[in-house]
């Protein structure tokens, strides 16, 4: 069969190839988050001993998303794990697919789309539910203050990307439902990137406009500012990340970022195979499986580590 | 003797067709999916996009220019030309309850995008020609205007639920053939009839290979330089309302980058960046070069880092290998 | 001790599909000047490019000095006390004088620096030496071409090489830069340089030269001291064949005015140049180098901008702001720079040829590609162009025969008034003569002529009229019957006062 | 009247400078925050990983060449110095239990991550000079490997946690002014001296403007091409080490598209793209043209998306402006 990188189980060799179940997996593109996710499902599929992963990168470019998929149905596959570059494309998606079976990972389809087809799913988290927490957060931080005048720095990530435009929009109108006022002091993108982040943060430090708070559309662009902030010794800022990386989580712990919001990308690739794994095999699943976001700061770190 | 000489000469004009021939075989010996029709039209239909701007960029390389613009113009397109077929139906239409008929509809959205696109080749044409600021400037600077006004027009949100009409033109397919490998085809031939049977494409040769003699002998320089990027720009329009269609939706980070795989294409096929030389069909062996690379990359399940640097490795060995014969020739 | 210096035996070199020398002997004695004569294409600057390391010959050997070397490349040629001036300039035009001469051997002070202040004092020295009045820290695009040219000619002096290799070091240079080249030359001479001089000019070779080899399509055909030559010996040798004339010049009727000239002006270059041109006539520009001949006739093809003055056509006025329109109004123009205006290195004999006449050859908007082939057989055939086929890339052509293919382009236009610039420069004897013979034919057809030239005889030999010009300034027209070089040469140098008579004539 | 000619000659011989005081201008109107110490200090330290691209890819451009391969090698260069200085009480360690001694550390990681880089300058040099593939062609393909072997190389993850001393490089100032920009200037100095007092220079000169005359002046064309390629990669390699240390972790993304702003820079600056023609004070007007640029719209709060539109204009508009001068002077 297509050589792969496959995750067949070699123990057990003795079982037939037409036996195997394969399992196509389409990713947008490779950063740390979506390498954990796919060695879960990985990870995940070395439990059953007949199902096989064929993992694909499309480098953020639909068109070759779309070629996957095309390869994956001439491939025979049983199901097809997708996580989409364009959450617009759903509809292309699924036609491409055809008779095969479609589950949806970490990026939420169009969900009327995905509502009307009867043999796709979706196993993740609501991006907009992370800005939530990130709000919740900071309202709570913010609690106490008098004047409901939050001056806020923003980082956004890559523009045109949907999960920059939920968790922007999440963040800022739940603050604003919660009571607050929001005075834009600096929002611009740094395309999810800590350099950029922290070029910009010092050079907005320098206009001297106040700010109390920074948020992060993710975790490198809070780690970035945190550097900034720190030749600037303004630490006293609370910065909020969302990913609850490995630097995030030791930022927290030096007490230098406030929080973080950890997406369980494990969770969503273990959760996604079983997803695709049943309905290869003709199960019928739920239409959504949520993975929860959590928050994280100094109180819950123990948690996380 | 004579004869060996022949051959010789005609492996040494053919280089690139070889070194495609020669990826072909590897391709089909490692994978037996490679030479399946499915998989072969799979292969045209995802090159299809990047192959006009190949087509494109072609002659603006051919008249020692280049465009790195194109990309953005992609996207500008896709976008202005989604933005007027969305289905009424969706709440977050762009314009809140536009619904053409389907026969017009459709029209003005494709004829809307490649107008968006084709009048930034206008724009940097006449830049380069009347201000004679280096190619590579003017669209790297329209490149960045362009991708902008994308955003700026759609405010960085996709922009979905394109009308099923609409999505045919880059779905659908004539008897078998992808409507989108038919644009392909339709347009290598219209590239290479204008490169050898029109004036526009002696002058397009001419100009690449000595402006100012060119500009002597009579030809508009000018007027063709225009020409040139009109034409490239319009590839990519075209492209990109393709794209809209085929995927269904338009965004403004659509065709990120898509100019450095055609400029690449387009010199892997024997383009010469010193201007004046080359072929189309050399273009579009070097658009299936890449293409066959993706896509036996792909078939073989490699690893994507390893595929980056096994397709840098290939381009740079495919002009290698292509050079060679004129390094013996000159 | 053999007694020559440098000796290149049996030297075969294959281009492909061109076998260009075909086993070429060649031998040269110390401390002469010695002239490697040839049609054009045959073989001389690839013999010479082979000897200085530029092109690697396919087989033979070169005895230098008694001692067999293998030249790899530029700098073993250098090493072994070889230095070229080449035909086709090659200068570095956006760099300065001083940085062209010693490019490549600057002088260094603590092993890295560029000693900048030596530089400019070694160039300073060397100029002077030449009698060249160039500023060292001048950029080589400011120079006039025949400037350039002199640089070149210090450059390779300044090698203080045992052989010096000069390939139509006179081709861009007019009278009095010759004349000090030849000075240069003498002086090398003393000094016990040996010269090797490859020239079209057959004067300057009886002049200059004390033995000749002569070249015919990669072969030798014979070398002997020019003593024992004449210019009708030397031309069959070369040509394989009799000449009959050198200017072929009938006068035929000349016709009513074409081209009206007024008060033309270019910017600085020239001022107040007015004339008329018969159909029938040829018109010859005569002056020095930098008098601004070049300028006039791209000021009249639209290349350069009119800042003064009107031009009309056949009575009527015409506003020609480049060389499109001007070809449209029946004009044409063979450009004095064949490599920077001329030619397109990498297309074919046949796309060059028929460059300027695509309007001719358009059916609606396709291409009669028939016809093209036909008219370029037809005229590359009639001008004799030495090619292996139309497919070639001009750029291999030896440097006359692409002189010859812009010829081609020119005469396809068929142009009502043709403006030649320098039109035999770089050409051997025998196309020399078929070009004049072609530009007589055209004025007998009735068309108009003009023709810039730097060569006294050629000027006098082939123009109706004169037309003189000292540095931007028109000083008279002579007609046919009271021109001799004296007269020239004193229009062109000291300035005359315009002779409305003259002008008249 | 004599007088007048000068201060014209002077103008357009320095409208670069010209056109950057302009802008310095308009921004400080704008934006009084703009003339302050400490934003101009931040403007130098943003750009001063750009500007040591911007030094480097001038001495190819100058030859007549570019180097699409800087942005990866800054990538390559800081993940290989950070995987080798990452503090070993972070778990996910990329050497586990690497701990150098500061002394040893701090240099082994530093040489370690500029040699990792700059092998791919020899490595490209070469390839240009002995196979004489187009430049364009042979760095679009190590852009594409260098990247995919950053990738490989750490899996995709970033290598954080770099101990203190390291980052101190990148991140320090001496006398208040910022280590970056000391190191920028101090390669300002060496590109200068290289071009202006050393054969090299004279030679990258000659190659650019005329390579055939370069070679037929007996000048080692090929050794000075690898050279060019060596010294553009070294900048990029150090580059990639300072961004290392400056945000105190090591990712295969880093550098992304740098290459572009720092040809944009060059060009901007003068370069000329048909070689031998350019200045090293001009790469430096072209870098702060677009620090300013970049600063100022982030200053006055632009958005994201008009702010590409505005630099991409800024970019087209100031080489225009600095061509007209030429236009007149020819
Ligand atoms: N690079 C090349 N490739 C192919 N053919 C070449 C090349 N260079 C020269 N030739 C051929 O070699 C022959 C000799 O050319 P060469 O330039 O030596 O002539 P020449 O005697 O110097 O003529 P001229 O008087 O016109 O300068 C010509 O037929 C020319 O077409
Ligand atoms: N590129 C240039 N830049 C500045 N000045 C120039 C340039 N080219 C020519 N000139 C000037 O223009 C004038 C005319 O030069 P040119 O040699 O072309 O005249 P010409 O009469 O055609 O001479 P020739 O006998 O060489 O044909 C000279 O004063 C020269 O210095
Ligand atoms: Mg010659
Ligand atoms: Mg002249």
């Amino acid at each position: 069969g297509g050589k792969a990188t496959t995750t067949d189980n070699s123990v057990d060799d003795g079982k037939g190839e037409n036996e195997k179940i394969k399992i196509g997996l389409t990713m947008s593109s490779r950063d740390q988050f979506l390498s954990t996710l796919e060695t879960a499902v990985k990870d995940a599929a070395k439990k059953q001993d007949n199902a096989e992963i064929i993992a694909f990168d499309a480098e953020n470019d639909i068109q070759k998303q779309l070629s996957h998929i095309s390869s994956f149905v001439s491939q025979d596959c049983g199901a097809i794990i997708v996580n989409l570059v364009n959450t617009d494309t759903t509809e292309e998606i699924l036609k491409a697919a055809g008779d095969v079976p479609v589950v949806f990972v970490n990026r939420l389809p169009n969900q009327p789309i995905l509502e009307e087809s009867d043999n796709s799913s979706f196993v993740g988290s609501d991006e907009y539910e992370a800005g939530q927490l990130q709000a919740k957060y900071l309202t709570e931080y913010f609690k106490d203050k008098d004047d409901k005048e939050i001056n806020y720095v923003l980082f956004m990530g890559t523009l045109g990307l949907q999960h920059t435009n939920a968790r922007t929009k999440a963040v800022k109108e739940t603050l604003e439902e919660n009571g607050f006022t929001l005075v834009k002091q600096f929002e611009d993108t740094a395309e999810f990137d800590r350099a950029k982040a922290m070029a910009k943060m010092q050079q907005f430090i320098g206009t001297g406009k106040p700010f109390d708070v920074v948020i992060g559309n993710n975790d490198e662009m809070a780690l970035g500012a945190i550097e900034a902030l720190k030749s600037a010794n303004r630490l006293e800022v609370p910065v909020v990340g969302i990913d609850a990386t490995a630097n995030a989580l030791a930022a927290i712990e030096a007490e230098e970022m406030a929080c973080s919001v950890f997406q369980d990308a494990g969770g969503q690739g273990s959760g996604a195979f079983d997803f695709a794994y049943k309905m290869a095999q003709g199960e019928k699943v739920d239409k959504y499986g949520w993975i929860p976001f959590k928050i994280v700061s100094l109180d819950n770190l123990a948690d996380f580590k | 003797m004579n004869k060996s000489f022949d051959v010789k000469k005609f492996a040494s004009k053919n280089s690139i067709y070889i070194v495609l021939i020669f990826l072909i075989i590897v391709v089909t010996i490692a994978s037996p999916k490679f030479l399946t029709v499915g998989n072969i039209i799979n292969l045209f239909t995802t090159e299809s996009i990047k192959g006009l701007l190949a087509l494109g960029v072609a002659f603006c390389i051919l008249s020692k220019g280049i465009d790195l613009s194109l990309g953005s113009i992609v996207a500008l397109s896709a976008v202005v030309s989604a933005s007027l077929i969305q289905n009424p139906t969706y709440s977050a239409q762009m314009f809140k309850g536009l619904d053409m008929p389907i026969g017009i509809g459709v029209p003005v959205a494709i004829v809307a995008g490649i107008l968006a696109g084709t009048i930034f080749g206008v724009i940097n044409g006449a830049l380069i020609a009347y201000t004679k600021i280096p190619p590579f400037i003017a669209t790297l600077g329209s490149m960045v205007v362009v991708r902008g006004l994308a955003m700026l027009y759609t405010n960085a949100y996709p922009v979905p639920m394109l009308k099923n009409e609409f999505k045919t033109v880059g779905q659908g397919n004539i008897l078998g053939i992808p409507n989108l490998l038919i644009i392909l085809i339709l347009f290598a031939l219209i590239a290479w009839f204008l490169l050898n049977h029109t004036k526009f494409g002696k002058n397009v040769y001419a100009i690449g290979g000595n402006d100012v003699a060119a500009r002597v002998a009579g030809i508009k320089v000018k007027k063709n330089i225009i020409l040139v990027y009109t034409w490239s720009s319009f590839c990519a329009a075209v492209a990109g309302v393709l794209l809209a269609a085929r995927t269904g939706s338009g965004i403004a980070t659509l065709g990120l980058n898509y100019e450095l795989d055609a400029i690449a294409a387009a010199t892997i096929g024997g383009v010469s960046h010193n201007g004046g030389v080359g072929r189309i069909g050399g273009v579009i062996a070097g658009i299936l070069i890449l293409g066959v690379v993706n896509n036996g990359l792909l078939l073989l399940g490699v690893s994507p880092y390893i595929q980056q640097i096994v397709k840098g490795l290939i381009i740079v060995g495919a002009v290698v290998f292509d050079m060679r014969k004129n390094a013996k020739a000159a | 001790m053999s007694e020559y210096i440098l000796e290149m035996l049996d030297v075969v070199k294959v281009f492909p599909g061109v076998k260009a020398l075909k086993g070429v002997d060649f031998r040269v004695r110390p401390g002469t000047v010695h002239a490697l004569m040839g049609e054009n294409g045959a073989g001389k600057s690839t013999l010479m490019k082979c000897l200085m390391g530029i092109t690697q010959m396919t087989s033979g050997k070169i005895v230098l000095k008694d001692k067999e070397v293998n030249i790899k490349d530029t700098l073993s040629a250098q090493e072994q006390g070889i230095s070229m001036i080449h035909q086709e300039l090659n200068v570095v035009t956006a760099r300065s004088v001083s940085e062209n001469i010693w490019l490549g051997r600057e002088p260094l002070k603590n092993k890295i620096m560029i000693d900048h202040k030596k530089m400019k004092q070694d160039t300073l020295e060397l100029l002077e030496k030449l009698h060249m009045d160039i500023n060292p820290d001048e950029l080589m695009s400011n120079l006039t071409v025949a400037k350039m040219q002199m640089v070149e000619i210090a450059k390779a002096v300044s090698f203080n090489a045992d052989i010096v290799i000069m390939d139509e070091p006179t081709s861009a240079l007019t009278t009095t830069e010759a004349e000090q080249l030849f000075k240069i030359i003498n002086n090398l001479k003393s000094e016990g340089v040996t010269i090797i001089y490859i020239s079209h000019k057959m004067d300057e070779i009886f002049r200059i030269c004390d033995e000749i080899t002569v070249l015919r399509d990669g072969e030798f055909v014979g070398s002997d001291y020019s003593a024992n030559m004449d210019i009708d010996k030397l031309i069959s040798l070369m040509v394989g064949r009799k000449l009959t004339e050198m200017f072929p010049k009938i006068d035929c009727e000349i016709g009513e005015t074409i081209l009206k000239v007024e008060n033309l002006a270019s910017e600085d270059s020239f001022h107040n140049v007015s004339f008329e041109l018969h159909k029938g006539e040829i018109l010859g520009f005569a002056g020095l180098v930098g008098a601004g001949r070049t300028e006039i006739v791209e000021t009249i093809f639209g290349i350069r901008p009119k800042t003064e003055g009107h031009i009309s056509i056949n009575g009527k006025e015409v506003n020609i702001n480049n060389p499109y329109d001007a070809l449209k109004n029946g004009l044409c123009l063979l450009t004095e720079d064949r490599k920077k205006m001329g030619i397109i290195p990498v297309l074919s004999v046949r796309d060059n040829t028929i460059l300027s006449s695509l309007d001719n050859y358009s059916k609606g908007i396709k291409l009669d590609h028939r016809k093209i082939q036909c008219d370029t057989e037809e005229y590359i055939d009639k001008l004799n162009v030495k090619t292996a086929d139309y497919d070639t890339e001009i750029e291999s052509l030896s440097g006359g025969n692409q002189q010859k293919v812009l010829v081609a382009r020119a005469l396809l236009t068929n142009p009502d008034i043709l403006m030649v610039d320098e039109p035999t420069r770089g050409i051997d004897v025998g196309a020399k003569a078929e070009i004049h013979t072609l530009l007589t034919k055209l004025a007998g057809e009735g068309k108009a002529i003009i023709m810039i030239s730097s060569e006294m005889p050629e000027v006098l030999g082939m123009s109706d009229r004169i037309l003189t010009m000292h540095e931007g300034k028109m000083t008279g027209i002579i007609s046919r019957k009271d021109a001799s070089q004296e007269v020239i040469m004193k229009y062109a140098t000291e300035g005359f006062e315009t002779n409305e008579e003259d002008n008249n004539e």
